[in-house]
């Protein structure tokens, strides 16, 4: 699936709630399918601290792809991260650092989120796409 | 507390004083408001917007160094202000009040001032393991600049000083002890009283960082005998940007002046300046004017509300809310002192503190999750923060109910 | 100006705009106020009084650390405002606009964050000889404490910067030029253009203290190129107690912090405390959070009524002002340079300028009088004091007849 | 006369006067009668300095009594200043260091008075009673 499939996607998946309830607990369940990080990558270079929960990001570079896995702390932010993870794990340096993110303002989660929590999407978000340049340049 | 105080006078209209804030009648996300993040700030009263408002539509203008009408009467409100101030806190001058911007203003002033003339290499400042980043910052930056030494007073499991701990650490060396009245996080009540007699002995100035203490129960300066005091308008029903620093006179005046500027000084040459007596000289330009008006109208009010009442419903309240809290499954307290005010913070089960308040605020609960300014506290508990519900006598024991409920409703989707 | 602004569009409907100032329509002793005292602090209009309502009736919470809703709110009318006045001074970047509590609070943490960084012994710091006392006492401090030397530009029997002289003391021991941009007391306007391009020629810094330019005529940043820009909310139609400081990203990257406390720092432990990016790093303690989203609708009203506009009104006025006064017998003015801006300083033959002011206010007429914070302008001047009328773009001519009038009669009285 | 009885006249005098603008010029007035300090005596040392206008006092001890010059540079402070010299001047060191001063209030001078100027005028009185205990100390 191409990163506007995944996110069409999850948009059809979150048309089917109403309360905002129904979407938090999908957003936990949904953390539970999170690629989960290594221990041995569980170190201070790849957190991505946020003010008030942690996130650890890694990627994997194979076959010209980038695969990322990561965890948090807390379990909303976890399930945030998975969603993130799911539209741009597996494609290609180019298309994740180009990539345009629609998904989070379609499910009407921008509404939701705290800004703090969009302040940290959005850094995770930097972060996935900085991994996108990077090896693009080492493809070179 | 006079002796005709009885207990039904202690007793607030809670009802009746909540209409007194606009706010509190609001709804967030179509529910009303329930506002327990009253540690962060409180909400204000109608007669502080009167004060903002009627100081910008009938008479606003710079004080102090004019002679039309509006300047006066804007001087006059602004030092009444400072009158009224001096005398909630029972201050023996009135020139011992500061304008700040804040505690944390307040805390930078003295650590500043006091530090650049009696800090010195090999000294020591002292403060707690529950200090707020305010008050260790700025100590920080001054023992740095120094070659001073920062030594904290450790506390035990419950959130309490260890007070034995406190007394070895108070030698001769420590140039100033500054510690929390109260805990932003914790909600312990600290014996101040001791540690200032204590620090007294050795000669030892004392400032207390009351911002989580002014609002919460009588203060009297001169009975505590603290050096300096440190507190903000904005967490005591007054406006955002001013603030007090309370320094007795002797102190005050030996220290060097903190900012330069119009209206803290008394004569200005290229070659030398001579500074203005107290309070002016710690007053370096146009101060906060409207802001310390306001604050005046802030605590006529909690005086007319009468601030032992304010206690006794607060204290009331908040054994409701702990007796409750307690009764939640695999809830746990951080900071369980036997002296207590204005806080809780808690934990329940592994769930993480920002996933809890995240839901509290979709059911219109405010609360604050994090370190609250406190990280070093943090790591001592090793937790990566707390969920706190901080009160106000405005507050009612149905508004916790709507927590213990809330709480039981997040509990559901998170675990 | 834009292609489309006419003189016609410059001309500001001054009786509608009145009605936006309810201080306006009020009278002292009986009389119309008339307000000619707008360089100590400007009227308010009825979107900033209603900026602070609402945040306070609506939305009053604490910034940047909350999850829940209130706290939200808050904290994007907080940045809102930032972004506003980045926009209103064109800065590249918002974390450029540091809010601080007015122009003194901004030059201190300048003279004292920058000083501690790049100001040693024997160095030299440079200003003019018109600064106000907030442009002059931080710096002294400053150079007393590093052992530097202050510079002073000196001036012209007009009020002019002696430009010739500059260009002698500009060497390569000035660490930091700070002067003003249009002078308080006297109502020159500087040739900043110049002073920034030629320090920057020799990669000296330059401060410009905009506390009297800012709410006269439009001002871009980046085409300054100033290093640094302090001025007052309380100046430009705010409220008291907020104010900018402007810095180049650069030079505020480089500096270390002024003030300690929450919101300033990324990680606190006892042992080491790393800081926060810009513009928090500047930024300690709870901010005045009403205070910058009342000065973020200041600038809003700013701009819709056009700052261009205002600029061609205000000259207008002053122009009329200015001719009305010649007429005066025996008065002169103190600073009669060709760029003037706000505010027209005198004397009227003997008269001792506190006499005048006093039987001004008694017919309503608000004017200052005294030393305007300049005291060593006033010594070069060799003169107690002056009489200061200060403009806004809300004054009439027909309040400039009512002054001329007043300074008639109270000659009968005083001659 | 006592200073009290000064104090009765000069309400007895203001008495006449409805319009404020009288009142200056009858304050400006009686600056004229003001025994100025001699100019050798007009050093910082006797300067008191009020935020705008400066006034210089000196003090004559003769016989008992003390004995006030002054002056001004400006003509209202000048008349405020003559006016309290008058109460006071010539009267002995007791009864100055002791002296109510109900005058000021009594010719409902306050309410016109900017408080600058108040605050000016106390710190003259202030400094006048000082005299007056100084005076009283070296008699004995
Ligand atoms: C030129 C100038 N600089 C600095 C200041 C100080 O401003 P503030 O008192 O608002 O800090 C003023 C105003 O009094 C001023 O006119
Ligand atoms: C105990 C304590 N100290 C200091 C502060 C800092 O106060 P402010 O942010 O108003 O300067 C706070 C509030 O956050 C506090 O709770």
């Amino acid at each position: 699936m191409t990163i506007k499939e995944q996110q069409d996607a999850i948009i059809e998946e979150f048309s089917f709630f109403t309360e905002w309830a129904e979407k938090y607990e999908y957003i936990i369940q949904l953390g539970k399918d999170l690629p989960l990080i290594d221990d041995i990558y569980k170190k201070d270079e790849n957190l991505i601290k946020g003010c008030q929960s942690k996130v650890w990001l890694h990627a994997d570079y194979k076959d010209g792809k980038i695969y990322f896995t990561a965890d948090s702390d807390a379990l909303i932010t976890k399930g945030l991260v998975s969603m993130v993870v799911r539209v741009l794990s597996g494609q290609s340096p180019e298309n994740i650092a180009g990539a345009e993110i629609y998904f989070i303002d379609a499910i009407g989660l921008k509404s939701h989120l705290s800004m703090t929590r969009s302040n940290g999407l959005l850094s995770m978000l930097k972060q996935m796409k900085m991994y996108g340049l990077a090896f693009q340049v080492k493809e070179k | 507390m006079t002796k005709t105080d009885t207990i039904a006078e202690l007793n607030l209209d809670v009802e009746r004083l909540r209409k007194d804030f606009p706010i509190l009648q609001t709804k967030v996300y179509g529910k009303p408001l329930v506002y327990f993040d009253n540690a962060a700030t409180t909400q204000k009263p109608l007669p502080v917007l009167q004060a903002l408002e009627q100081y910008y539509t009938i008479y606003n203008s710079n004080v102090h160094r004019g002679v039309h009408y509006l300047s006066q009467q804007a001087t006059e409100a602004y030092e009444a202000a400072r009158r009224k101030i001096a005398g909630f806190i029972h201050a023996a001058h009135e020139h011992e009040i500061i304008f700040t911007k804040g505690t944390t203003n307040s805390i930078n002033l003295v650590a500043y001032s006091f530090g650049r003339k009696f800090i010195g290499k090999g000294d020591e400042v002292l403060i707690s393991a529950m200090e707020h980043h305010s008050n260790i910052v700025p100590w920080q930056l001054i023992c740095e600049e120094k070659g001073a030494t920062l030594k904290v007073i450790p506390i035990n499991e419950k959130g309490a000083l260890k007070m034995d701990e406190f007394d070895k650490l108070l030698t001769e060396k420590v140039k100033i002890v500054a510690v929390t009245y109260v805990s932003n996080s914790l909600g312990t009540v600290n014996p101040v009283e001791e540690i200032i007699a204590k620090a007294h002995a050795l000669d030892i100035p004392v400032l207390l960082d009351a911002a989580q203490a002014i609002q919460h129960m009588p203060l009297n300066v001169q009975e505590l005998d603290a050096d300096f005091i440190a507190f903000s308008g904005h967490k005591m029903y007054g406006p955002t940007g001013i603030g007090i620093l309370y320094g007795k006179e002797k102190w005050l005046n030996a220290m060097p002046p903190f900012e330069g500027g119009g209206d803290m000084i008394k004569n200005v040459t290229f070659a030398k300046t001579t500074y203005n007596e107290l309070p002016f000289k710690f007053e370096a330009g146009t101060p906060d004017i409207s802001g310390a008006i306001a604050l005046g109208a802030a605590v006529d009010y909690i005086q007319q509300t009468g601030i032992h009442a304010i206690q006794h419903t607060e204290e009331e309240l908040i054994a409701y809310a702990y007796e409750r809290l307690s009764a939640v499954p695999s809830l746990r307290f951080i900071g369980d002192a036997a002296r207590r005010a204005g806080a809780i913070s808690f934990l329940v089960g592994n769930i993480h503190p920002f996933d809890l308040g995240e839901l509290l605020d979709k059911y219109s609960i405010a609360v604050r999750t994090g370190h609250h300014c406190t990280q070093p506290l943090m790591e001592i508990f090793n937790i990566p923060g707390t969920v706190r519900a901080s009160f106000s006598f405005y507050n009612t024991k149905a508004e916790v109910d709507e927590l213990i409920k809330g709480i039981e409703k997040a509990r559901r989707i998170l675990e």
